[in-house]
């Protein structure tokens, strides 16, 4: 597919770093999926959907400088989505989040909740300004917050709050790559689900860019069950832009 | 029944990955491999890292895809490791490199240990004026000679589509002593966002893959097929078993496959199987189709 | 909203029937005018009657199609009828000319009454040594001269994809006084059939048309808006105003369509009137996408 | 579409200069659409659907000469059907053939009859021997015969046994292109469908070589209503194969 031209109909502040973006272009994704943002003249990017119609965005560098100037009636070519998204299993679900990370896990923690799903999410951010989605993870389910600074919650990282990972049937988690590690070597693998995050060039599943191992990030993930991470090299290194190996 | 000997490789079938796809790492290499490719071919590795062109690098067009990537790699100093990795797959691992000339392809051929090299004469990066090297007979030539000096293993060359007269290419790597020419790398072109008058890609322009460039790619592989004598190797649109039919009734002795893996991981396997019986039924060996247009 | 003044022909619209395509007949030249093109390229006339190749003279592959129709044309000394009929619906009727040399070519432009002569010189037939004559820029330079001095009417020069360097083609159109080139012929190609090795057209090879082709020529357009001050011409893959609209942006002043009439008789008034609600609901003209990609 | 490759399964000699070669393949025709005929190496030929699985063909010059020469087993290269076909009307129908015209006409009148339909058939040949399909007309409905030898029926052209037109609701009529013609002077136009034969190169309604005045006979055709060709050029000249008029 071309890029789709999307106009912006309305741009929220989520926290001081994040904002959300909504289209006026429905996407139909599947929870966890991503769709590539074409900022003309700039750059593209990878950007789960937030909502039916909306990708919610931490400014981090030029490119999402460059989103963060954008207007109301503004458009940016998107194409997707694409990846797999979440596969929601029944019961007491966990959700982790870490960061910009509760992006792909509030469309979920809904879909979960509007089937019946019990649901328990963990929010996690450096302070309590930067707290994403607080209140559409609460309006499912029981929210517990850890900051880096101590501003709200528990003082530190969210794995912290990990001790009674058991007692659920299954854990999404998203965050930065050193977080999800941790949950990994906490919890029994093939109990949780990672949303990644690697270098995206095609985003659809050509050039081997976006590589852990053999599986392509933006099209066998962005979702992968932990056991298939377990012996991988996720969470020892990623690549960068030219395909070197890079510590996490 | 499958299987050959192409430039003094032992492949179990005809059918390899191209240069590009999937071929950064050498996790990715061993996974197609894995799914039963006959070799598989590394993304083009040149002197120094490069991130390549900015986003979107790639598009879809109609029947196939656009594509500028701007030969992203990590070097060929950082790049011994993720062959050895491949290999661990049991398959020959070709190196594609790429250089601006023949001292860059040398040197990279010199330091990297693999079971042949694929010389991507088709970048557009050359020293000199930007013109892409594989449209210059001597510059070809010169580059052949100069990797063959450099190294034990075969050496093939891949050509581009984009020149007034592709033969005239293909013999010059042969007088270079090239031991195949592989045929076709993507062809010129380019894709406008009508909702803005942007060109698409990051780079403007880029190259054309997919079964868009199959009919274009098959009468490169039928000249060259006449005008050389060392082996052809056929790529472009291949993205089921008849299409590699007509690649090897063309003239390819083996074929490449690139885009077509986005959507099929497995294709290498699902192609053996359809093309075992194919033949299978028709009482055909693979000696029978290489070349068959050229004599029927 | 859509008209335009194309060197100096006033036409309601910018899509010309592109030049092979329902073109040897008055009928059928005058049945494409009544549905709405704005002006209409006749098939392509030569000195003498000629056949053409052997069928099958056209297949349908991915994407687009495969001919190698050979030219078959009854000869400018029977073909000024059909123009004259086809002028009976009021727009201008561009012959379309070949031959092998620049004699051949202003013989027939001297003896035919047209609104303008669009030369193909991107026939396999040249004196000489069987290449593409639209291949060499001195070839291409010296016909269009003396067609330019055969006749008072604009003269367009058709150009081939096949070369290194489109630019330096369009470059001699104009040294020789071309009023505007057109970009591009079909893509040399083939098709194998894979159930007996034979070559599927009847010369064995061909060019291919539609929609596979249209990346490669929005390139060649952009590239000769580019390097020439005379107007680009757009063809190639054109089946909806979305690919008009990419043609212009990329530098056509107007365009030609040729495979998608195949399957829509009337699609000139289709895109027309697309066209009309796009640059309406833009705010834009043609004026503002002509070359848009260049100025962004 | 590319070449389908047909078996020739059966070959039955119809009359000294006829045949009918039947496919391993049905192509699920209309009943007067045609198929693109490839002897590899030779030629591609336009020759109609006389079987849903079958051509009927006349030995007329070196490709259908070449085509006499293949054996069961043999097979050729089909793209198709193409064309429009017969549209069958209600009542009381005639159909009028010539030589190998009723190569078409059969499967319409097989259609016709089982649907019902009352049909009168008019079968002309050179000779007795030539009369293509007898039965197959004869077990739907009357036929009458006319021979230019005499050897069977009238002597003389079909058209003579046209008299009595009126009384027919719809005329369908394949033959020499001199012999449609009479047909045409002879009765209502808008009430007879003809099939044409015109040079076809591309079969698909690309070329132009096959035009009626404007009308492509690959694809708006091979049928047209008598009243679309009454102003036209139909029975007043072809094109061959270089596009130049000849007199028919
Ligand atoms: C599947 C997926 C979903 C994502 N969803 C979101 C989301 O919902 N919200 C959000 O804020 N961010 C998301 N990201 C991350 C986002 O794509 C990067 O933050 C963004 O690309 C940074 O671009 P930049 O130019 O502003 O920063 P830069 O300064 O260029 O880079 C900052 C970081 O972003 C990475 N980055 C740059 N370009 C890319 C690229 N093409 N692909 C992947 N990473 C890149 C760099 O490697 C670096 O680590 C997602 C990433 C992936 C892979
Ligand atoms: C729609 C259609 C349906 C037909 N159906 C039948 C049929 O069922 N049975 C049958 O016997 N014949 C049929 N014909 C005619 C048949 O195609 C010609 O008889 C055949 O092409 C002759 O080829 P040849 O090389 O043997 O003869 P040639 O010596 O080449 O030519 C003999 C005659 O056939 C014509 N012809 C040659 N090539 C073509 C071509 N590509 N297209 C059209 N005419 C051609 C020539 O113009 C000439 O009038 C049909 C034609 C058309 C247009
Ligand atoms: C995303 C992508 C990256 C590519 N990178 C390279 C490369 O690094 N070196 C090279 O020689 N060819 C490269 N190619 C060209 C392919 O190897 C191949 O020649 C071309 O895509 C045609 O084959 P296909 O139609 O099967 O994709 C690349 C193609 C694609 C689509
Ligand atoms: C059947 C056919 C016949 C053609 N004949 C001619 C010709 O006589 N002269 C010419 O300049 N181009 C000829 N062309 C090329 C077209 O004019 C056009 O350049 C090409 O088909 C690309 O446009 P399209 O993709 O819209 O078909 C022919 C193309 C086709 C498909
Ligand atoms: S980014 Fe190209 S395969 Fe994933
Ligand atoms: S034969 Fe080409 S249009 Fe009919």
């Amino acid at each position: 597919m071309r890029p789709v031209n999307a106009v912006i109909t309305k741009i929220v502040d989520e926290t001081p770093a994040i904002r959300t973006f909504y289209f006026d272009t429905s996407f139909e994704p599947i929870p966890g999926q991503f769709v590539m943002v074409w900022i003309r003249g700039v750059d593209e990017l990878p950007m789960a959907l937030s909502y039916e119609n909306a990708i919610t965005v931490q400014k981090v560098g030029p490119a999402t400088s460059a989103l963060f100037e954008l207007q109301e009636c503004d458009s940016v070519g998107i194409r997707g989505p694409f990846g797999n998204g979440f596969d929601i299993k029944k019961g007491h679900i966990l959700l982790v989040a870490g960061g910009v990370g509760a992006a792909p896990l509030a469309p979920l923690a809904e879909k979960a909740g509007a089937s019946g799903l019990k649901i328990t999410t963990l929010l996690g951010a450096k302070t309590k300004d930067e707290l994403l989605f607080r209140e559409r993870f609460e309006a499912v389910g029981d929210v517990r917050v850890a900051t880096d600074d101590g501003s709200d919650g528990t003082h530190g990282y969210v794995t912290q709050l990990l001790d009674d990972a058991k007692k659920y049937s299954q854990l999404y988690c998203c965050g930065p790559e050193i977080m999800m590690k941790m949950v990994l070597d906490k919890v029994t693998p093939s109990k949780v689900q990672f949303s990644l995050h690697r270098y995206i060039k095609c985003g659809i599943g050509i050039c081997g860019a976006c590589c852990v191992d053999g599986l392509r990030v933006c099209r066998d993930g962005p979702v992968f069950s932990g056991d298939v991470l377990k012996k991988s090299e996720f969470g020892v290194y990623r690549r960068n832009e030219c395909g070197e190996r890079v510590r996490v | 029944m499958l299987s050959l000997t192409l430039t003094g490789l032992k492949l179990k079938n005809p059918l390899m990955l191209a240069a590009g796809i999937m071929g950064t790492t050498g996790g990715s290499l061993k996974r197609i491999a894995e799914n039963g490719a006959g070799a598989v071919v590394t993304k083009s590795i040149g002197l120094e890292p490069k991130g390549g062109h900015s986003n979107p690098s790639m598009v879809e067009v109609d029947c196939g895809y656009l594509n500028a990537m701007g030969l992203p790699n990590p070097s060929y100093k950082n790049f011994q490791g993720e062959i050895d990795l491949a290999k661990e797959a049991g398959i020959p691992v070709i190196a594609s490199i790429f250089g601006g000339c023949s001292l860059d392809f040398s040197e990279i051929a010199g330091a990297l240990r693999a079971d042949a090299f694929e010389l991507n004469v088709s970048c557009p990066h050359a020293h000199g004026f930007g013109a892409e090297i594989g449209t210059d007979p001597e510059l070809v030539e010169d580059i052949t000679r100069s990797v063959k000096k450099a190294t034990q293993v075969p050496v093939w060359v891949k050509l581009t589509p984009n020149v007034t007269n592709i033969k005239d290419i293909g013999l010059a790597a042969q007088r270079g002593g090239a031991d195949a020419v592989v045929a076709i790398n993507t062809v010129r072109g380019m894709a406008i966002d009508v909702e803005s008058g942007y060109p698409i890609l990051g780079n403007k322009f880029g190259g054309l893959s997919g079964r868009a460039i199959k009919p274009v790619a098959i009468k490169c592989v039928y000249d060259l097929y006449e005008a050389l004598d060392i082996p052809v190797i056929g790529v472009g649109g291949i993205s089921d078993y008849r299409d590699v039919i007509e690649f090897m009734m063309a003239g390819a002795q083996a074929v490449e496959i690139g885009s077509a893996v986005g959507n099929n991981i497995n294709i290498f396997n699902d192609i053996s199987s359809c093309m075992e019986s194919f033949l299978e039924e028709k009482e055909w060996t693979l000696e029978d189709i290489h070349g068959m247009v050229h004599r029927v």
